[in-house]
């Protein structure tokens, strides 16, 4: 299904960058985690971020979306400049993440996951919730037609009333993808969302990070491990190792770079 | 019934009439985006009408043919009255047929426009649009991945209807002049016959047709504008189209289209459907689901559900056919009820079915019987696409499993001497559409229709039918031979999904089976069998004595009947995959395709009188992404207990 | 000069009281270092295990035999509990183990009860409780003998601890096990035997802890409310820190004391009843870690 | 097994996210309530109502507020008892200091300040979490209780520092015999309840809940934790704050400070404990065992010991079982009572099918 999507025009054409990443290095205690590291992503466009075990990927999406601050350097965000990113901030200025082990609330339905995810849009105060007022009622119905809209581009309808906890792993990514779509971002994060999926699933999940980039025009920024998805469904790549950058460019390109062949495909299982 | 009612002779003006009469009454429900969306007669009516202004827009005209591609949707029921307001023919194809499989019946219809759901179809669509020059505008539904899609032909249903309701304030009047044009005697809608016999041939039928038959009917049963059905067949089976939609249309009552497949049980427990139309096939697999859940359940519901069950058999058949019943049964059948019954009906979402119909293919008596026992009215019909369904239909009260019930209203019948079931009822078709030849062998001078169905007439009136004419056979002995009959015995041992009897010709009676992997792999489970998959199954020496026991079971019951009892089965093998339509082995409405099978399994046939052990056999295979493979198995050939003759008691074999 | 000397009275005091709470609070973090959990029954063990030995005592038993009696109870109690309460909710969130030692305070309580009656018992170790002689003639501290004799046992107790922490097999072992549980179990260390036996030695700090605050004011149901002294103790000394419960023990205790003579006329006194938790909560808006505790990280 | 859904489908997102789905629930619903109003204050005895059903349903709407914060936020808190005490007394005052202060004003107020109270505790919380959350809530409990105790003012210096609750009048209407006061407590807590339903089930339960179950993703949502977290403390001490002015004026009448004890902060923990972390209804169940366990005990005792039992000797089981209950059901069933019914009324559902 990836072929063909390129093989049609592009519905949003990549555009100029949105996200700018100037030299940023952090360590923890004294352990590098990433070193100097800039790089830029384009409106519109698919950016993969690989590289081996360690080598700083989900360090470098906790850096872009706030969870990490890092010592030095500094992102753009659509040409606004920021020294210190807070999750919140990340969140108000449209970014949407998933992470590496799932982190779904557990206690909650797959439909109450999805509605929580578009809370920034929630506006009524408890007192208006509590007594129902018009505004908490129109916003609640809202927040439903959205996760509903959802639902069903996912295709989880019918596990729409179920708790997370007990869904299988691949339908558990997927409703965090949901969940993460719902705050209708501008940049997406991708914490490995393919990790342990099996091929059929890593299918599916390939088609709807597609759907998304292209039915709504989301930027996406993904951290993978098979190399064969990331080459497949992203536009560029960048290539970290050991906290460094060592490659930058498309997927042809990455692959013919000398140091990702040695640092990466050579270990790539 | 109200005379405009009457004089209304095609679905467009049905459908203004409803609007006018029930404007405000529910159409058609849609399960989606978690609720049920409803659409009633004066939306449906605008929609159509605005879509029919689209259409003619987009230069559709009288005569002409609009495919239809998809599930059942409010708005595919839009588009196929929208298409009727032009005085064009709707074709409603198999959703799930390949582009290939598309490519014949387009070309045959002359299609001009086409409605497709979603981005699949239009997918296969636009493998195959080169071959057909004639199709000017595809018409989608989602627009879900659509956008990249540059095709001049491409069309969203939204902007379409936008369109159309733009123009209609001018083209109003031309409109319904249009429609006003229509008689009864046009063709409304073309339908591809199952054709279980080689090439699918194109079934013109009349608005004039199908209305006469689905007034027939509801006037018989009485259906009412209260009464709600669930529309989860492929629409382009006649049946789907006759309960669907031109009985909704003639009565006004509503039509429910679940969310997806995988959500249909659960929608149909929400909605509880008052009339409920299922093939063979769904009966057989709901079955096969409570087998399974039950034996999941503990021991005391276990029992409780086999005595009730028992019970029902005895008790609930008669009682639903208003016969007398002593007192004491009567009272344990309302506990039933209420411990047993009720429940299940209700988890089955059938607590307010008041009409059930089984059509498509003959019903295994068991399977008629053990939904009866369960208190859900249901009822065999015969008819084929060709005469617009109904023919005959088994009264309330009436039901008797061996018969497919009385002729309806202005329904003649008459026999040949091969036995072969004549049709004479204004609801025939009028011809195959670009087929001169094959409607006169189909339909005489006399207006008499052959259906290739044998069968005979009982003294109560009812009909009964043995078997396709060329289906039926003798044995060597001589002994009339009619292997639905015993496949559908097998069939309703939930561990077999799908069976083949050869035994024309034949000193005895053979089987070919492919097992119900949900049930069998359950079973398996429990039994704790590990297996890799299907054919692994299928091949396992555990399984193979599950279903030797059940022909066991059988056999023994056939044993009871003098008339039968060399109908027994003596050997059978299970295949190493279930029969698809994907694989042209089955009809997409799920008819064995006994000509395809014939040949593609020859070796096992073979094999089978040959009494080896096992066959050796390379299939070729179709993965789910599209693949070809060739998958070579040894397949065993079991042995099934036989009995003699005389009524002896069943037997009291272990499943080992 | 009169005053100082009267600070200094109170200071020290509250240093040996503080050398009680350090005591409790020890048992706390014996077992959170070892398995993780927040033992909030760790006071009701104090009293119950004080309650048996007066009761072994008063059954006629002497010192000497009495006391490995009731060592061993509480090593069985402290085995059962792992056994029965602990190692059914092993991997349960944090907020349910504490919740589930609450509900063994309340047993144990109630066992001591049943067992031992409500009265208040008099545990007397022959050490009077009375001033110091020498010590009041030559610098006019008036110091209780038992809080001296106290806060000698407890500091040979805490010495001991550390010496079989850093000396033994065992004592690496159990570092290893709070390190890590599942690199501790990767490398054969048996996870079970060891918290088994953690909460044996809980059991008996408790059993100590238990003695010497009897001794100093009989033995009673409110010891319970001592032990919830520990955790503002726990919490200034971070919850994995032995070094730093036995600092924050004596900080808390301090500070308690000379709050309810300063402070405590200007509100009507009974301060210390909140006084430590509030102490507690200031210490953790500055530095949530404890004071030894090691800074957290929180990987996502 | 009883339950027909057949046919109950819904159109709008109105009725698929009503609090009873099920037509048969509304109607029991509903009809329980019948009977509660109608009903029981005419069969029910004066002890009935005075020591049974009066503090069952107070207790109910305190657990309501425990669980509001443990339950749906996710913070533990062992001050329960202390934001009650914060309620009493404050309606006490109000009372008593603004005269022709509405008695239902004053409660609303009197919740009014026990949030105040529970939100300055609750500070910590936006820098601590779990365990160490637990300590300042405990401070709470100690200091509350202490303050009351030592400041005369708050019980307008009586000299046996106890307080004693003026007679409830409302619009001129007297609420005296227990009767009256059940009818009335009764009133508050079901509006109280379905109030806290609709938030638990509205955009607020689900910060509660995303803030409980991740709150690092929750953050990155958006979601201001401190907001939400000192919301939820709010509307928590809230509940307790008015359970505690009822306490006081519907069920003793007259409470001295160490009536609010850390026990009874225990109790209303075990309460949702048992009941049901996080459901509405786990609260009322919860209420009503711990509530009904000790009257079951002795009532029990007698039978088999006769009456000649010490009372230290059952107060002492008591604890016990107590315990153990608590134990037993964190290692069995930690969701509670409300999960074991919500899991038999799955079971009638699906009947016969076992899943």
């Amino acid at each position: 299904m990836t072929v063909q999507l390129h093989a049609h025009a592009r519905a949003f054409p990549i555009g100029g960058p949105i996200v700018e990443v100037h030299d940023i290095s952090l360590n923890f205690g004294g352990v590098k985690a990433l070193t100097k590291i800039s790089f830029d992503v384009r409106e519109h466009e698919v950016r993969a971020i690989i590289g081996p075990n360690g080598a700083g990927k989900s360090s470098m999406l906790n850096v872009i979306n706030g969870v990490y601050r890092p010592q030095a350097g500094s992102i753009v965000l659509r040409g606004e400049r920021l020294a210190a990113m807070t999750p919140r901030r990340a969140a108000h200025m449209g970014i949407a993440r998933t992470f590496q082990n799932i982190a779904l609330f557990k206690g909650m339905t797959v439909l109450d996951n999805i509605m929580a995810g578009s809370n920034l849009r929630m506006h009524a105060n408890f007192l208006e919730v509590a007594f129902r007022l018009p505004r908490a009622l129109r916003e609640a119905r809202e927040c439903r037609e959205a996760a509903e809209e959802i639902i069903e581009f996912l295709e989880i309808e019918h596990i729409r009333k179920t708790p997370v906890g007990r869904l299988p792993y691949g339908l558990q990514k997927r409703v965090e993808l949901g969940r993460a779509l719902a705050a209708t971002p501008q940049v997406l994060l991708l914490d490995e969302p393919m990790a342990g999926m099996n091929i059929e699933e890593k299918q599916d999940m390939c088609r709807f990070i597609l759907d998304v980039n292209d039915h709504y025009g989301t930027t996406v920024i993904l951290i993978e491990h098979d190399m064969g998805v990331v080459m497949d469904i992203s536009d560029r790549v960048v290539v970290l190792d050991y906290g460094k950058k060592i490659g930058d460019g498309t997927p042809e390109e990455v692959r013919s770079n000398q140091d990702v062949i040695d640092a990466y495909l050579g270990v790539a299982h | 019934m109200a005379p405009q009612e009457l004089q209304a002779d095609t679905f467009p003006k049905l459908l203004m009439h409803q609007a006018r009469t029930r404007g405000d009454r529910p159409a058609v429900r849609e399960k989606s985006r978690g609720i049920w969306q409803t659409l009633t007669w004066r939306d449906l009516a605008d929609e159509t009408v605005a879509l029919a202004a689209g259409l003619a827009e987009r230069g559709l005209q009288r005569g002409g043919h609009v495919a239809l591609i998809g599930d059942n949707r409010p708005r595919l029921y839009a588009a196929l009255c929208a298409t009727q307001w032009l005085g064009a023919v709707a074709v409603p194809l198999y959703q799930d047929a390949s582009a290939a499989e598309l490519l014949d019946p387009m070309r045959n219809a002359e299609i001009t426009h086409i409605f497709a759901e979603d981005q699949e179809q239009v997918d296969k669509l636009l493998e195959i649009l080169p071959q057909l020059p004639a199709v000017t505008t595809i018409i989608y539904d989602q627009d879900r991945g659509m956008r990249h899609y540059r095709q001049p032909q491409l069309v969203s249903h939204a902007d379409l209807l936008t369109q159309g309701r733009a123009l209609l304030a001018a083209r109003r009047d031309a409109l319904d002049a249009e429609a006003a044009l229509g008689r009864g005697s046009d063709p409304a809608a073309l339908f591809f016959t199952a054709g279980t016999t080689g090439q699918a041939k194109a079934v013109v039928l009349s608005h004039g047709a199908l209305i006469n038959r689905a007034r027939t009917a509801a006037a018989m049963e009485n259906l009412r504008d209260t009464d709600v059905t669930m529309a989860y067949l492929p629409p382009a089976w006649i049946g789907q189209h006759m309960f669907g939609y031109a009985q909704p249309m003639v009565v006004g009552f509503c039509v429910c289209c679940p969310e997806s497949p995988e959500t249909m049980l659960a929608d149909m427990r929400e909605i509880g459907p008052t009339y409920f139309v299922a093939p063979p096939k769904v009966l057989e697999s709901l079955l096969a689901q409570v087998s399974v859940r039950m034996e999941d359940a503990g021991r005391i519901k276990r029992s409780l559900y086999q005595y009730f069950m028992a019970l029902a058999r005895r008790v609930g058949v008669p009682l639903l056919s208003g016969q007398a019943v002593p007192l004491g049964d009567r009272l344990v059948y309302r506990l039933g009820d209420m411990l047993m019954y009720g429940p299940l009906r209700d988890v089955l979402g059938m607590s307010r079915v008041r009409l059930a119909y089984t059509a498509g293919e003959a019903i295994g008596p068991d399977l008629l019987l053990y939904f009866r026992a369960l208190g859900v009215n249901l009822k065999q019909l015969y008819g084929a696409t060709e005469t617009g369904i109904f023919v005959c239909v088994q009264p309330d009260g009436e039901v008797k499993p061996d018969s497919v019930g009385t002729a309806t209203d202005g329904v003649e019948l008459k026999f040949t001497a091969q036995r072969e079931l004549l049709v004479r009822s204004p609801g025939l078709f009028s011809g195959y559409h670009g087929d001169a030849d094959a409607t006169r062998l189909a339909i005489d001078a006399d207006g008499w229709f052959h259906t290739g169905d044998a069968g005979w007439l009982g003294d109560d009136g009812q009909l009964r039918i043995i078997d396709r004419v060329q289906d039926v056979g003798a044995l060597a002995d001589g002994s009339l031979f009619a292997p639905k009959y015993l496949e559908n015995k097998l069939k309703f041992f939930p561990f077999v999904k799908e069976a083949v009897a050869i035994g024309a010709g034949r000193d005895e009676v053979c089987m070919v089976v492919s097992i119900d992997a949900g049930a069998v792999g359950n079973w398996a489970d429990r039994h704790n069998i590990a297996y890799s998959g299907y054919a692994d199954l299928a091949s396992r020496d555990e399984v193979q004595v599950l279903i030797a026991d059940c022909v066991g079971k059988m056999n023994a019951e056939l044993a009871q009947d003098p008339a039968l009892a060399s109908l027994q089965v003596h050997r059978f093998l299970l295949l190493h995959k279930e029969l698809e339509a994907d694989d042209g082995e089955l009809t997409r409405t799920g008819k064995l395709r006994r000509v395809v099978i014939g040949e593609r399994y020859q070796a096992l046939v073979d094999a089978l009188y040959a009494r080896r052990d096992s066959v050796r056999i390379d299939a070729q295979v179709r993965y789910e992404d599209g693949r070809q493979g060739t998958i070579s198995a040894d397949l065993k050939i079991c042995r099934a207990p036989t009995f003699a003759a005389a009524p002896l008691p069943m037997p009291t074999r272990k499943a080992a | 000069m009169a005053g100082f000397q009267f600070f200094l009275e109170v200071l020290v005091t509250g240093l040996l009281s503080g050398v009680m709470y350090a005591l409790v609070a020890l048992g706390f973090v014996l077992i959170y270092k070892a398995s993780g959990v927040f033992n909030f029954a760790q006071g009701a063990m104090v009293f119950f295990a004080a309650l048996s030995f007066v009761g072994f005592m008063e059954l006629g038993a002497p010192f000497w035999l009495a006391l490995p009696i009731t060592v061993g109870l509480m090593a069985l109690l402290g085995v059962g509990i792992e056994r029965f309460v602990l190692r059914p909710l092993v991997n349960q969130h944090e907020i349910t183990l504490l919740m589930a030692t609450i509900g063994l305070t309340f047993v144990i309580e109630g066992l001591a009860q049943l067992v031992w009656g409500v009265e208040v018992r008099r545990l007397d170790l022959g050490i009077k409780d009375q001033p110091l002689p020498w010590l009041a003639d030559n610098t006019g501290l008036f110091i209780s003998q038992i809080d001296i004799f106290a806060a000698v046992v407890a500091g040979v107790l805490v010495a001991t601890l550390a010496l079989v922490f850093s000396r033994t097999k065992i004592g690496r072992a159990l570092r290893a096990v709070a390190d890590d549980h599942a690199a501790a179990l990767s490398i054969g260390i048996p996870l079970k035997r060891i918290w088994a036996l953690v909460w044996a030695i809980a059991g008996v700090v408790a059993l100590v802890a238990g003695m010497l605050w009897g001794a100093r004011s009989g033995v009673q149901f409110a010891l319970v409310f001592v032990a919830l002294k520990a955790l503002p103790v726990l919490i200034i000394g971070g919850f994995t820190s032995v070094p730093g419960v036995i600092v924050a023990g004596l900080i808390v205790g301090a500070a308690e004391k000379l709050a309810e003579v300063y402070i405590g006329p200007m509100v009507g006194g009974g301060i210390e009843s909140w006084f430590p938790y509030v102490l507690a909560i200031l210490f953790l808006l500055v530095r949530p870690e404890g004071l030894f505790g090691e800074k957290i990280i929180r990987r996502v | 097994m009883f339950y027909r859904e057949a046919g109950q489908f819904r159109t709008s997102y109105g009725q698929d996210g009503q609090i009873f789905p099920l037509r048969q629930d509304r109607w029991a619903m509903l009809a329980l309530l019948a009977a509660a109003v109608l009903v029981v204050p005419m069969v029910a005895s004066d002890y009935w109502l005075r020591a049974l059903l009066i503090p069952w349903l107070i207790f109910s709407l305190v657990a309501l507020g425990q669980n509001i914060l443990t339950g749906y936020a996710g913070q533990l808190s062992l001050g329960s008892a202390g934001f009650m005490a914060v309620g009493a007394f404050a309606c006490y005052n109000f009372m008593l200091r603004v005269d022709g202060m509405p008695f239902l004003v004053a409660l609303v107020l009197s919740g009014l300040c026990a949030a105040a109270v529970g939100m300055a505790f609750g500070l910590p919380s936006l820098r601590i979490r779990g365990l160490y959350l637990a300590v300042a809530t405990l401070a709470a409990q100690f200091f509350i209780v202490w303050a009351l105790d030592k400041f005369g003012w708050f019980k307008n210096n009586d000299p046996s520092g106890v307080i004693t609750a003026q007679p409830i009048v409302i619009l001129g209407m007297g609420f005296n015999t227990p009767q009256e006061k059940y009818l009335l407590v009764l009133g508050i807590v079901v509006v109280l309840a379905l109030l806290a339903k609709n938030m638990a089930r509205g955009a607020t339960g689900r910060a509660w809940m995303a803030v409980r179950d991740m709150d690092v993703a929750a953050e990155v949502m958006g979601l201001p934790l401190m907001r939400t977290k000192l919301q939820a403390f709010a509307i928590s001490s809230f509940y307790c704050g008015v359970g505690g002015a009822l306490f006081a004026f519907a069920y003793l009448g007259t409470v001295e400070p160490s009536a609010f004890t850390i026990d009874m902060s225990f109790r209303i923990l075990f309460m949702i404990i048992i009941g049901g972390v996080g459901t509405i209804l786990g609260s009322f169940l919860g209420a009503g065992f711990i509530l009904l366990l000790p009257i079951f005990l002795s009532v029990l005792f007698h039978a088999v010991a006769g009456k000649t039992v010490d009372a230290s000797i059952t107060s002492a089981v008591e604890l016990i079982v107590f315990g153990a209950l608590i134990i037993v059901f964190l290692i069995v069933e930690p969701h509670g009572l409300a999960r074991l019914w919500q899991l038999t009324k799955e079971r009638l559902r699906l009947w016969p099918f076992p899943h």
